[in-house]
């Protein structure tokens, strides 16, 4: 039986780490973790800031995709995270955990997982450039 | 009473304020005239998606009556 | 420049999260985790306890796969260990980690890691069952 | 000086020893006579990939020259 470990939208520190330790049970082969991290450059340009904006519905619907990945995959539980507000270089801004008796299905629920929270959750990206302009992604 | 939009992201930053005051009007009079009041919004608004009272609407001649809130969702951009 | 931070053939314990330590890049956006843990069952069966046992050539041949792995994908960097010897349940017997710019290039060229080190490396799998029985994995 | 046979894994629990010393001979020759000598390997050895010299041998009739090591290495299974 499919389950939810654990999704969270917060504005502290999330850690791939915690979310694998969620997941993780004996009688699953594999584990796969995704973690996206703030990177120090986008399309070739140095970003000095970032941070994220989240919807007051995000928190339901994050769960909502967590509960719909676990039933159409055979997985032993999934967990999801994706914080907001200001985020460091390098600091992660969404972290997936899937656990599965075998890999194949770890790894296929982990990339659906981090595709429908992209597609689906209403969250925004803030990036600042050390040439002092700023974007918000994904809105040209 | 009276129609409360919201804006965020991308959408927050052309129009300059969280939110307007709106009266009861369609969904896209009521964009129309956010246009008018904060130009900016135009070059946004095309991507936008919107929702009312937290559920998606895709028809923007609905109604938006008195009490509601008419939520601006620029193109999502998590991860 | 794709490199290989890491590839071990070891009876000590292997984590993934020492491995995800070594991808990680501030110039990374995604890091992908794969965790090969032992389970307390196996087509239905109890597993009592599990060793592994691994060719002397088979450090030699896992740099091989990391740096092939490497060559192929977008990434910034691979690393993975394979355990040898007596694992504990719900210890990890392969670990792997990859850090890249994008996402699609870590997950695919962590699947291809672990596949390439199942098919590619001389190492065998031995478990004993709680019913008494044994058997070396892949041998029938 | 003589060939030195290693078995691993599987093939080590079927041959009930770690090597064994043979005689110089083609490979399948000195294949052939080990499961003589330990039966149990019959069922193995198809299964099974070889080295020689810590290289991939495919074609059996090569000769394995004294001084020479020939690994025995039953389907592998890490993971």
């Amino acid at each position: 039986m499919s389950n939810v470990s654990g999704a969270f939208v917060t504005t502290d520190l999330i850690s791939v780490s915690d979310l694998a330790a969620q997941v993780r049970s004996d009688s699953a082969g594999a584990v796969v973790t995704f973690s996206g991290d703030v990177r120090d450059n986008d399309h070739g340009r140095e970003v000095l800031s970032l941070s994220y904006e989240a919807h007051p519905s995000a928190q339901a619907l994050l769960e909502k995709v967590a509960r719909e990945v676990a039933a159409k995959f055979d997985v032993v539980s999934v967990a999801v995270a994706h914080r907001h507000g200001d985020i460091a270089i390098g600091e992660a801004a969404l972290v997936a955990a899937v656990s599965a008796k075998h890999r194949k299905a770890a790894f296929d629920a982990c990339v659906a997982l981090v595709d429908e929270v992209k597609a689906q959750i209403p969250i925004w990206k803030h990036q600042v450039f050390k040439d002092g302009t700023d974007e918000w992604v994904n809105c040209a | 009473m009276s129609v409360t939009v919201r804006f965020f992201a991308a959408a927050r930053a052309a129009a300059g304020v969280n939110e307007i005051s709106m009266e009861s009007a369609s969904a896209m009079q009521i964009l129309d005239k956010a246009v008018a009041l904060h130009p900016k919004l135009g070059q946004v608004l095309p991507q936008c998606s919107y929702l009312l009272n937290e559920v998606s609407l895709r028809d923007l001649s609905v109604v938006v009556t008195d009490g509601s809130t008419l939520d601006v969702l620029p193109p999502f951009a998590g991860g």
